[in-house]
């Protein structure tokens, strides 16, 4: 159920480059949680209103906890980055789909994640894991983490606790000078099901990439919010077909996604 | 002390409550029903409605501004089609009143919903004139009171429920448009849309909507609501529903002080999903604290 | 790389840079050179001036509102002759720019003060007609574009400096009164004025304003403010003066890519005396984090 | 010298009745600051941009402290009522003119405060005091506060030690019921100068009792600001004749005032 919940932020410490890494106490949303929904977070200013959407890097329903891994990109996630352990802040959540965890089933999955599109893919990446760990029905073959990055990497080691990794740096510094796809072509292997958030521009290139060797491929996509429940249609995106709720070539990523199949986006 | 009566009359429909919802900010109700029992609410008023479905605008559609936001959605819309068949039967579950907010770019667009309808178990009519007027070179409806006067008569002619014209802020004179609109024969008024603002993003420098303007919503823009409200309730004898930066009862209470019957809560939904219910819980304990048996006696009460 | 070229020209007037002091929000300088040098602006404008000193309106004059903030002084000053003595030496004294601020309820009496000042050593004659026209019946001057062309010819033809037109921004279309100031002969519009505003204290059920309604200012209207001098720039070949909630040298840069090729800081003194001269010094790092030579680049760079 | 100083708070407790009294680091400000002066508080939110002017309840120079007493009026006070030492605030200031100490030169001075018009007396008389401690050449012969409460008594003790105290209270709850000048009728004894502060009714009637009497009386205004420094003419009060400064029959509270010769002002 989604809900408005006051969260106490746990932890916050950054990763270097910008990024952030902070932890929330927020049992109530992290109960309903999933991997590759994201939580709105308010700003305590009252000049700036609006949510800023931040996806779940980490959920531990137990403790109640929310990780979130984000990059100060404007005033807000500065303000965000400057609060302290201990003080409050509201956010609403969980929204979004999620990532559909049992197609992957018996299947050798990637987890594409580019630049400030990883952080949603380690829960993704715990999620598949626990699976293969107890055996579950809809458990993985293999589960390989793709992650591509400008230079310095972060969250690296703990994708590589949850299967293998490939890694992409766009100046050469660590694994395949390129970019995600380059790093696949390098690897040499393929997957039968991919998962993936990054920029767009990766995401076109991935989408075109995946069809024409027919991969299932699944992408999370990024828009500018503001309900982020599906009533203002502000964070849409394009389809290539009609969507049964606008009926017309568009659809809202905050309740219809952020995760499509990739055929399903008009991403030109 | 019995408890006060918070219940209001709009062109002859009673609504249990002053407090409604602003188009184009919850949907058709859905979605934030998971948040308020829409069966609080003194009505549901849904995302403007064309005669077929719109695309609206490309995005980014909404910027944040300083205490509130730019909108560019475009009137994207279902069509009344879908709208009849999937979300009338949706708020009809609920005891509350419908308005439904209408969209064209001609008359003959109008119309064609305003017909539909006819024969839907909606309660009010909500008729948006900040649409761009196609065939008046795109400037709006609402900014010309003759356009006001004749398409409200237009509409009026077809209507099977009563009429509320939604006034566009941006305009010289408030008052001529209230007043064009009581001429046309509506049965109220509601105001205020959206003001025109425009932001640039001055480190990419573009600007950050890709329709370049936007229209202008949230608690900055209440002082001009309230005045405009003020203005247009002493120019003319139908209803007035006010609207523009509602987050609280007290932003509530300012506009029916004014002159409004009843209120409609829109961004304040963004950053708060109960502010409707807490409002109307917020004008009850009001009376209440100040002994006043019916938010009735409040309408138009400071003059 | 050399220092970036911060100035800009208005009419043939050189401004040291393009951040100059709304009229109304900085008296005539006194009481900011406090916490400012004057010597850093590009240019002060003065409170309205009128030809015999005016009493105002009664007190509350100001109301807090979100993001900003309504006045009613009612253009208290105290008259052209005690200005001459008084504030145009005081200002002389520093090396900026000095606009003086002309109001007046008729255009006899605009007249007068533009008269008086032609023997004045000051650089700009800003014309506000946001006044009450006491002879239309307390409408504006300035939401009538017959009304702005008329009285922006008749200053014209007695003005010895450069006359700027200031908008109100309580009108339909401005660039309807954009080029009906060009058309009078304006050599620059400054825009915008205050919108007007209302605020009910609900406990109190008053007004909160003595006047009822005020004007409102601050970082709350910038969006409208924008979008406005954008819109102007693009209807007219004569400067533009871009004010409205600017607070800081972001907000200052908007309005120099959407038009402006000065601007004025109003409310923001209220909350940031220091305000003028920051905006100044982050001005000059964005052009050279940016790597622009001149502001002048930058005017009118969005569109 | 004005200025914008970011003060640090010090203490903050409750006097009940919903007044706070709150101790200010604030070293520059405290530096220049004399009895009757104000300063400008701005809150921590966007969305309230407009300073709260608070009058000097007591000034630490050395200490660099400056003491506030305030009710809790609206938002703005209630968000100050809600800050803990430690936090920090901006403010403006010193303001405003403040009263003139040594015109009680050898005089018996009454200090006359009504309600939350209380606390600036209390650093009137305690700088007062000093002077006859140290036997200034321009000290008063004798101070006396007369204080006017609704009900319950605040800083009382206080102003014991810097004098003799009268006191009036609305409901008779201390000293004599009625107001300030009910007071001082009751005790008998008569002032050869007033410096007053508290709400306008009484300030009306204080300013008839000792024009009546031949007593100066200077008293100290209130009114809704913006600048506070006398630019935009917010804040003015009516005068009894033309004011040199704006020209016509009204002055400026923050900049010419707050205190003025109560016969310089139109009360009615
Ligand atoms: C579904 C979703 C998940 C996201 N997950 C993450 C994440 O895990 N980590 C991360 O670092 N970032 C994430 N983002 C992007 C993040 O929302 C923006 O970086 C952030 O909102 C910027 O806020 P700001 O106040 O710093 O920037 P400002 O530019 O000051 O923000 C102004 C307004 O624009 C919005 N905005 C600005 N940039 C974006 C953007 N890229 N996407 C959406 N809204 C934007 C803000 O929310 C705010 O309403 C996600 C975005 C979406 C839509
Ligand atoms: C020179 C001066 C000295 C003062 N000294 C004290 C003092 O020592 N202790 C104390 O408790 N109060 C004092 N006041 C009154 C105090 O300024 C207000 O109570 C306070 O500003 C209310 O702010 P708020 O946010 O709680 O109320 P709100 O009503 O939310 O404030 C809204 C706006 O109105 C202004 N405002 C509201 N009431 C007043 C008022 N009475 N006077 C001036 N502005 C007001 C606020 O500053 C703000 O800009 C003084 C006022 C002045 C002018
Ligand atoms: C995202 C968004 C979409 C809107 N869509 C419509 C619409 O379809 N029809 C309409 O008449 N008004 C529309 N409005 C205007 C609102 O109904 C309301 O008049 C305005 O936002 C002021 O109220 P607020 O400040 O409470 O939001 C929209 C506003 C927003 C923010
Ligand atoms: C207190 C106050 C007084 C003002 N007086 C005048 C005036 O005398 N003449 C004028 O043309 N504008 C006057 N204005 C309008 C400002 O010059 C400016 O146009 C407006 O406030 C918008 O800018 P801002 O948001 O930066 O304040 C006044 C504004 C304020 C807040
Ligand atoms: S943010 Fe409102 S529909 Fe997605
Ligand atoms: S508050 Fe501006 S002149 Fe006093």
């Amino acid at each position: 159920m989604k809900r408005k919940e006051t969260a106490v932020i746990v932890r916050q410490e950054s990763l270097g480059g910008g990024i952030c890494d902070m932890t929330l106490q927020a049992p109530l949303t992290a109960g309903d949680a999933m991997p590759g929904q994201f939580v709105d977070l308010f700003v305590n200013d009252a000049g700036k209103l609006l949510p800023r959407p931040i996806s779940l890097c980490g959920i531990d329903r137990e403790a109640g906890y929310l990780r979130l891994v984000y990059r100060m990109q404007g005033e807000g996630t500065r303000l965000l980055a400057g609060m302290k352990a201990g003080e409050k802040l509201e956010l609403l959540g969980p929204l979004g789909n999620g990532f559909p965890l049992s197609e992957a089933a018996g299947k050798t999955v990637y987890l594409i994640g580019g630049g400030i599109g990883i952080p949603p893919m380690l829960e993704t990446a715990k999620a598949l894991f626990e699976k293969q760990k107890t055996s579950a029905e809809d458990a993985p073959a293999r589960i390989v983490s793709v992650l591509g990055y400008r230079d310095d990497t972060f969250l690296l080691d703990e994708f590589k606790q949850y299967g293998d990794v490939i890694i992409a740096t766009e100046d050469g510094s660590c694994g395949t000078k390129g970019n995600v796809l380059d790093a696949i072509a390098a690897d040499g292997a393929f997957p039968e099901l991919c998962f993936a958030c990054g920029p767009k521009p990766m995401l076109r290139a991935l989408k075109n990439w995946a069809a024409d060797r027919q991969i299932p491929c699944w992408i999370s996509m990024e828009e500018r919010m503001a309900c982020g429940i599906g009533a203002c249609l502000a964070c849409v995106c394009k389809t290539a077909d009609k969507d049964p709720h606008s009926q017309v070539n568009n659809t809202r990523v905050c309740a219809d996604g952020p995760v499509f199949p990739a055929e399903y986006l008009d991403l030109e | 002390m019995s408890r006060p009566d918070l219940s209001v009359s709009i062109a002859g429909v009673e609504l249990k409550n002053p407090v409604m919802t602003a188009s184009g900010t919850f949907g058709s109700g859905m979605e934030y029903s998971e948040f308020v029992d829409l069966n609080r609410l003194g009505g549901v008023t849904t995302k403007g409605v064309a005669n077929v479905p719109w695309a609206g605008n490309p995005v980014p559609r909404v910027a944040e501004v300083y205490g509130g936001m730019l909108n560019a959605i475009g009137l994207q819309n279902p069509g009344i089609d879908v709208f009849c068949q999937r979300d009338i039967p949706f708020l009809r579950q609920y005891d509350t009143r419908i308005m439904v907010n209408v969209c064209g770019h001609t008359t003959e667009e109008y119309l064609e919903v305003v017909e539909r309808l006819a024969e839907e178990p909606v309660d009010l009519l909500e008729i948006n004139i900040s649409c761009p007027n196609v065939k008046e070179g795109g400037i709006a409806f609402g900014q010309d009171p003759k356009a006001v006067e004749a398409i409200t008569a237009a509409v009026k002619a077809k209507a099977a429920q009563p009429v509320i014209m939604k006034l566009s802020p941006n305009v010289t004179d408030i008052t001529e448009m209230a007043r064009a609109a009581e001429a046309g024969g509506a049965d109220g008024i509601s105001l205020i849309n959206t003001l025109t603002g425009m932001k640039i993003d001055v480190n990419r420098r573009t600007f950050v909507l890709a329709n370049k303007t936007g229209g202008m919503s949230g608690p900055a823009i209440k002082p001009i609501a309230v005045r405009m409200v003020y203005q247009a309730a002493h120019a003319v004898k139908i209803p007035v529903i006010g609207m523009g930066g509602i987050r609280n009862a007290e932003d509530a209470l300012e506009f029916i002080l004014a002159g409004a019957t009843a209120v409609s809560v829109g961004t304040a939904n963004f950053f708060d999903p109960y502010a409707t219910v807490e409002i109307v819980e917020g004008i009850e304990r009001y009376l209440e604290e100040n002994h006043i048996g019916s938010v009735k006696e409040l309408i138009g009460a400071v003059s």
